[in-house]
């Protein structure tokens, strides 16, 4: 049976929409833009305290947007959170997983570190650092630990908001001495950067992990007893 | 000196990750972050009014390799009503959440706060597709925190639709970086030329906009959203949340898309507003529940901001155009704090009667005097009777609509005007009855004078003193 | 600024700030309320005095406060203005007094009083507004404050009667406000003047000149309760005896009239109207108006229905003098605006004490009513016998205006309106004054309280009519001392047609 | 602007819109929540593609860094959209048992 609706009206207009977002995509290119912003950002890579340009462009060009974008990761948490508790969780894995898991987690948080390290110069940094963090979390979690690693809610809390408060003071003071909000003095640059970025990396591994669950943490002497 | 602009969208976010790590104190910490982020970004409005327009380099680089934030008059505008509104609903919440909700309350109201303060201050298109996020989520978040299962199903919906609007916008950003190479919005309105990308793009953002922003008849997720979500946040939804969209629409309108502007997409607009008006005061009319009602008159009052796109593309540029567009945000701010003063005598009037069935409320409206006068200062608003500053607006785009001799606007106005009418004085018509007298004007002031406050606010004060609003808005336009 | 430019806004606020501080006072506070209400009203009344003073010495008083570019707030005093402020204010006087008496032990009466106050406030905003847009403003205040007032009691009747009432007056505040706004687009602020301002208009927008005149005239046409849009009136009849009071002598249908008399004379300007046969559609609505409310009156038992639709008529005489050209037809209009509020409100307060003392509130239960409360009665007859147009009562001085500019005009027809309307009146106040003075008292009335003392009833109720049935007849017999509202309104004529 | 970038451009950024599209089109016509969501997360999918199309600059010259990075905040944002949605989902389903 055709609907008209679903069949008819809606994929026309879809093609309809995809000519013009083409059309305008192909004009968009082939018009006089030139390198966009390219050759003016990789001009201020080496005064941005990194030498990864993306890297640059997150934590000092545009760290702005990436402040708002912590906080929009902690809004999610915090919603998350609102729903109500987290769910049991799984069930304890057997011998060969839990094995599997020890060896594993410890080698996902040696990657992070090296991945936050590098982020200086190569591709990587604060998300792809904190992202292996969470994935270390999401196993602890399918394998059956209650918590997927995390403390308890009194000491998850500080660690979640730890990656948006180190960037805010950080912008907040660097304006109270006179340099602007978020204006890395020169020379400093490199260090704020790598503070703020170890603070987020932190924060988003536990947020990650904690979003996963699904729910508020379990209370301590709960955890205790799954364990 | 310290910049305001970037305080204004900081400070409330520190706050908020105070009340994350504090939560057995999210009261005294919430609100204490409420009155510094007020008074900020009070701060950025009197700055504005005294010197004129500011802006801020966040990180020093200027466009178009950074970010900066700006605030002329029209941001200055929203940016005041605004926290005005935010600091009402917050001190209302104070006394209105118990403890375990204020917990999950207070932080994400706080990121909400910051996301509007940097949506209202943004100058790079991007950044606002980060604010634009930041809003949705809290917003969404917040809505739910009744817990009830059409709070959850209404506020997953918005969700979704609120992310598809996003989605929208943030094609018509790319295509916009792709076609011109730079995301400031300064730098974007010179760049731009008429042409099939500029109005793709156009369509593809203000489309978005649109959505969030709840025009008919993309306005099918509010009611339920708007309804269903505790009294507090319902207030800042309809009053801030979906003004925040409108805003940022009219701003593009103005300030991007000036050049590329067909007056065929106004009156698109302008119709799109008036099924609006017409279809959102009758089913606020026919509606059962005092929530309902509130909401679906939120979805009439958005129609009318956008009727003023084809009288503003009708207007030639001049005196004329600058009133009429002072009227427009007139009507903006004054709705803003007229909706949020209903919702919060609407959420106390609705915890004293255990329920907020329109038919029923007769004992509560009699037993709670202030909060019915709340509700009716914001219902004389809402309506545009005088002497609020709903009326002055309605009249001035009326008038121009006359002179421009599109006299249809006249009809759906006045059509929505005499619905609102009908339906404010259904509610108000169950405080007259044979239940006992009230002790007292005022029961609870922490919750009533604030509501209070709002609807002499919209009634009175923007009434009578607008004035201020056409100087303020003299302070130079972005781009 | 001057104190000058002050005094429109202070006697604004002489009534709007107790009403305003009385919302807030708790129920038992009988007496701060009286205080504040009391002391509204006589402060009211000293600036009107002083401002009646200067207005008759030509002294301007205007105050200009802009709300948005090309939009002004404008308070100021002409002859005409003050007339109807004095009215009100007098009046306001007498029924707070009477209220206060009337509504003794009833629930709800900071509520009550306050909007009393606004209702007061928004008449006098009426009647100082120096322009149309001020007036729109005012007008609309009117309605949202009289609303509470009419459904004060709470019963279904009355929140059938208020729905009604606001059913009307929204209405009818839409289309004033659609013309005011259409009229405003076409030729810039209207300010009201003395001689119109229409009168130059450019040939090709007369059209819509007179369109709006009617679209403006069926906004006013409401609250002045003009036949077909009186259906409000009757239906507000179950508000307590002050608000019918309030609503039929000075608030509500008064604001209707005095706005028909401003529109014709100070915004079309009466040439202008007369020209373009304005006035003649004017004064045939009005006179249908007339003679269909005293058939109707006519037909009611219940006293206050009887005395509803007197208004309906009666008001109308006012936009009949304004819809007959000449100085003299006007005198006579804008004097009943001050004899018609003095009269009708004496038979409202009477109707009230009739109610509340015997518990007579239809006609035919009014036998012997007149030895049983006496001054009460007396007052009654007086009030009746002025709107029939016995000689010296103020309804005479109104009717013998009216026909006389009718006749100077050469309109006969108004004049047999007149006359029919006079038979009608006496066709259904006369029975009344029969069955009160010359039919014995049953034994027994519908619901009697018991007597304070050896009044009829108590004082608060009691002096008010009294004291308008002595205004009423003082206007009549002192018609031509100055000051008296016949060479007031002499005054007003001699300066729109002032030439 | 050599062929071979505008080529390449254009068939990413195609391929983007076409995504784009796909998401579209499942987002109005499928009712459950999972499957919006993913729908969802293909139209960003397509932005993002669309983003680092226009960021190439062919195979010997840095790519512009801009879009590089407006993609990986992208990413983050939907992440944490996705997240929320799903523990309303979940929420529901609890409710619904």
């Amino acid at each position: 049976m055709i609907r008209p609706l679903e069949h008819i009206v809606i994929p026309s207009g879809l093609i309809a929409l995809g000519g013009l977002l083409g059309w305008s995509l192909f004009l968009a290119i082939t018009g006089e833009t030139g390198d966009r912003l390219a050759e003016i950002a990789l001009a201020r890579v080496p005064d941005s305290g990194v030498s990864n340009p993306v890297t640059s462009v997150l934590l000092n060009f545009r760290a702005y947007d990436t402040l708002l974008e912590l906080a929009v990761l902690l809004t999610a948490l915090l919603g998350i959170w609102s729903l109500g508790a987290a769910g049991p969780g799984f069930q304890k894995a057997a011998s060969v997983l839990e094995g599997m898991v020890a060896g594993f987690v410890p080698l996902l948080i040696l990657s992070a570190g090296y991945m936050l390290w590098v982020g200086a110069y190569a591709p990587g940094g604060a998300f792809q650092a904190g992202a292996l963090l969470g994935a270390a979390g999401v196993m602890l979690a399918l394998a059956g630990h209650r918590n997927a690693g995390l403390p308890s809610e009194d000491r998850l809390r500080p660690l979640v908001a730890l990656g948006v408060f180190v960037f805010a003071i950080t912008g907040v003071l660097l304006a109270v001495v006179g340099g602007g909000f978020l204006t890395y003095p020169a020379g400093l640059a490199k260090w704020l950067i790598l503070i703020i970025e170890t603070a987020a990396t932190l924060s988003i591994g536990a947020t990650l992990a904690a979003a996963y669950l699904g729910g508020r943490p379990a209370p301590e002497h709960a955890t205790r007893e799954s364990a | 000196m310290i910049d305001a602009l970037p305080l204004a969208v900081t400070l409330p976010l520190i706050g908020a990750l105070a009340v994350t790590v504090w939560p057995a104190h999210a009261r005294g910490l919430g609100l204490a972050g409420a009155l510094i982020t007020a008074v900020s970004a009070l701060t950025v409005t009197t700055e504005v009014w005294s010197r004129g327009a500011l802006r801020a380099d966040l990180g020093g680089w200027g466009a178009p390799l950074g970010i900066a934030l700006e605030a002329d008059g029209l941001s200055a505008a929203f940016l005041a009503m605004a926290n005005l509104v935010a600091l009402a609903v917050s001190v209302y919440a104070g006394g209105y959440f118990k403890r375990e909700t204020a917990r999950h309350f207070w932080p994400l109201w706080l990121l909400l706060w910051s996301a509007l303060n940097g949506l209202f201050l943004a100058a790079d298109l991007f950044n606002l597709y980060v604010t634009l996020e930041l809003l949705g989520l809290s917003a969404a978040a917040l809505g739910a925190l009744t817990g009830t299962r059409e709070a959850v199903a209404a506020n997953l919906r918005y969700l979704l639709v609120g992310l598809l609007g996003s989605m929208s916008y943030l094609l018509g950003v790319a295509l916009v970086y792709a076609a011109y190479g730079v995301l400031d919005i300064g730098l974007v309105a010179e760049a731009v030329e008429p042409g099939p990308v500029a109005w793709t793009a156009m369509t593809l953002m203000i489309g978005g906009l649109i959505l969030k922003a709840a025009l008919f008849p993309m306005h099918f997720w509010l009611p339920p959203a708007h309804a269903n979500a505790p009294a507090p946040v319902s207030a800042a939804l309809s009053a801030l949340v979906v003004k925040a969209a409108f805003y940022l629409a009219l701003r593009l309108w103005l300030d991007v898309f000036a050049p590329v502007l067909g007056e065929a997409a106004a009156n698109l607009l302008g119709i799109l507003g008036a099924g609006a008006v017409v279809w959102g005061s009758w089913r606020a009319l026919r509606a059962e529940r005092l929530k309902l009602l509130a909401a679906y008159s939120t979805v009439a009052q958005m129609g009318y901001l956008f009727i003023a796109f084809p009288l503003l593309a009708a207007t030639p540029p001049g005196l004329a155009r600058e009133n009429l567009l002072a009227a427009v945000v007139l009507l903006a701010l004054t709705h803003g704090f007229a909706k949020a003063g209903l919702f919060l005598a609407a959420g106390m009037v609705q915890k004293t009667a255990g329920h907020d069935r329109i038919d029923e409320l007769g004992g509560a409206a009699q037993a709670l005097p202030a909060a019915t006068f709340a509700i009716g200062l914001a219902g004389v608003a809402l309506i545009g009777l005088p002497p609020s500053g709903t009326f002055l607006a309605k009249w001035m785009m009326l008038e121009q609509a006359m002179i421009l001799g599109l006299w249809w606007w006249l009809v759906v106005m006045m059509v929505g005007t005499l619905l609102a009418a009908a339906y404010i004085f259904r509610v108000l018509s169950r405080a007259f009855n044979r239940e006992p007298t009230p002790y007292r004007f005022v029961n609870d002031a922490s919750t009533e004078l604030p509501a209070l406050l709002l609807g002499l606010i919209a009634t009175f004060g923007l009434g009578i003193a607008a004035q201020p609003l056409w100087r303020l808005l003299e302070q130079g336009a972005f781009g | 600024m001057s104190f000058d430019a002050w005094l429109p806004v202070a006697i604004l606020l002489s009534s709007m700030i107790p009403g305003m501080l009385i919302f807030l006072l708790r129920e038992e506070s009988h007496r701060l309320r009286t205080v504040l209400n009391m002391t509204g009203a006589l402060v009211k009344l000293g600036l009107v005095i002083w401002m009646i003073g200067g207005v008759y010495d030509g002294q301007s008083y205007e105050t200009r406060w802009t709300l948005a570019p090309g939009l002004d707030l404008v308070l100021s005093a002409d002859a005409l203005s003050v007339l109807f402020v004095a009215l009100s204010t007098i009046l306001w006087l007498v029924t707070t007094v009477y209220a206060i008496g009337y509504l003794e032990h009833s629930p709800n009466r900071s509520r009550f009083f306050g909007f009393f106050s606004i209702c007061v406030s928004a008449t006098v905003g009426i009647a100082l507004s120096g322009n149309l847009l001020t007036f729109v403003i005012f007008y609309e205040v009117l309605t949202l404050a009289t609303y509470p007032l009419v459904a004060h009691r709470g019963t279904p009747d009355a929140a059938h009667g208020a729905k009604v009432y606001l059913a009307y007056t929204m209405g009818g505040g839409a289309l004033l406000l659609v013309g005011a706004i259409w009229l405003q687009a076409l030729v810039g602020p209207v300010e009201f003047t003395q001689g119109g301002i229409l009168g130059l208009s450019p040939e090709e927008i007369r059209v819509q000149l007179i369109l709006i005149f009617f679209v403006l005239l069926a906004g006013l046409g409401v609250k002045a309760a003009l036949v077909p849009l009186h259906g409000w009136l009757p239906q507000a009849m179950v508000a307590p005896a002050p608000v019918s009071a309030l609503l039929h002598a000075v608030a509500v249908v008064k604001a209707g009239a005095f706005g028909i008399v401003r529109v014709v004379y100070d915004v079309y300007g009466v040439d202008f109207a007369y020209a373009n046969g304005l006035l003649l559609a004017l004064g045939i609505l009005a006179s249908i108006t007339i003679l269909y409310g005293s058939l109707m009156a006519l037909t009611q038992d219940s006293l206050k229905k009887r005395l509803a639709y007197s208004t309906v008529s009666q008001v109308s005489y006012i936009a009949l003098g304004a819809s007959i050209f000449g100085p003299i037809a006007t005198i006579g209009g804008v004097v009943h605006l001050v004899h018609q509020g003095l009269m009708k409100i004496t038979l409202f307060f009477c109707a009230g004490n009739y109610a509340e003392a015997l518990g007579v509130h239809k006609v035919s239960e009014m036998d012997g009513v007149g030895r049983r409360m006496p001054w009460t009665s007396l007052a009654f007859t007086v009030g009746a016998l002025g709107m029939i147009g016995v000689p010296p009562i103020a309804g005479f001085v109104s009717k013998w205006y009216l026909g006389l500019g009718a006749a100077d005009a050469g309109s006969n027809w108004v004049i047999a309106v007149l006359v029919a309307s006079s038979v009608l009146n006496a066709a259904y106040f006369l029975p009344i004054l029969h069955r009160a003075w010359f039919r014995p008292a049953p034994t027994q009335w519908p619901q009697e309280h018991r007597r304070i003392g050896r009044s009829e009833i108590a004082g608060a109720l009691l002096w008010p009519p009294v004291i308008t049935a002595v205004l009423a007849l003082s206007a009549g017999l002192f018609a031509a001392a100055p000051f008296s509202p016949l060479e007031w309104a002499t005054l007003i004529a001699e300066r729109e047609y002032g030439r | 602007m050599t062929s071979h970038v505008l080529g390449t451009q254009l068939l990413y950024g195609g391929s983007g819109i076409l995504l784009v599209l796909l998401g579209l089109w499942s987002f109005l016509v499928h009712a459950p929540l999972l499957r919006k969501l993913i729908a969802i997360n293909v139209m960003g999918a397509g932005v993002f593609h669309l983003l680092v199309a226009i960021a190439y600059r062919g195979i010997d010259t840095p790519p512009d860094p801009v879009p590089h990075a407006l993609v990986l905040t992208g990413i983050v944002v939907a992440v944490s959209a996705t997240a929320l949605a799903l523990a309303f989902g979940k929420r529901l389903d609890r409710d619904g048992d």
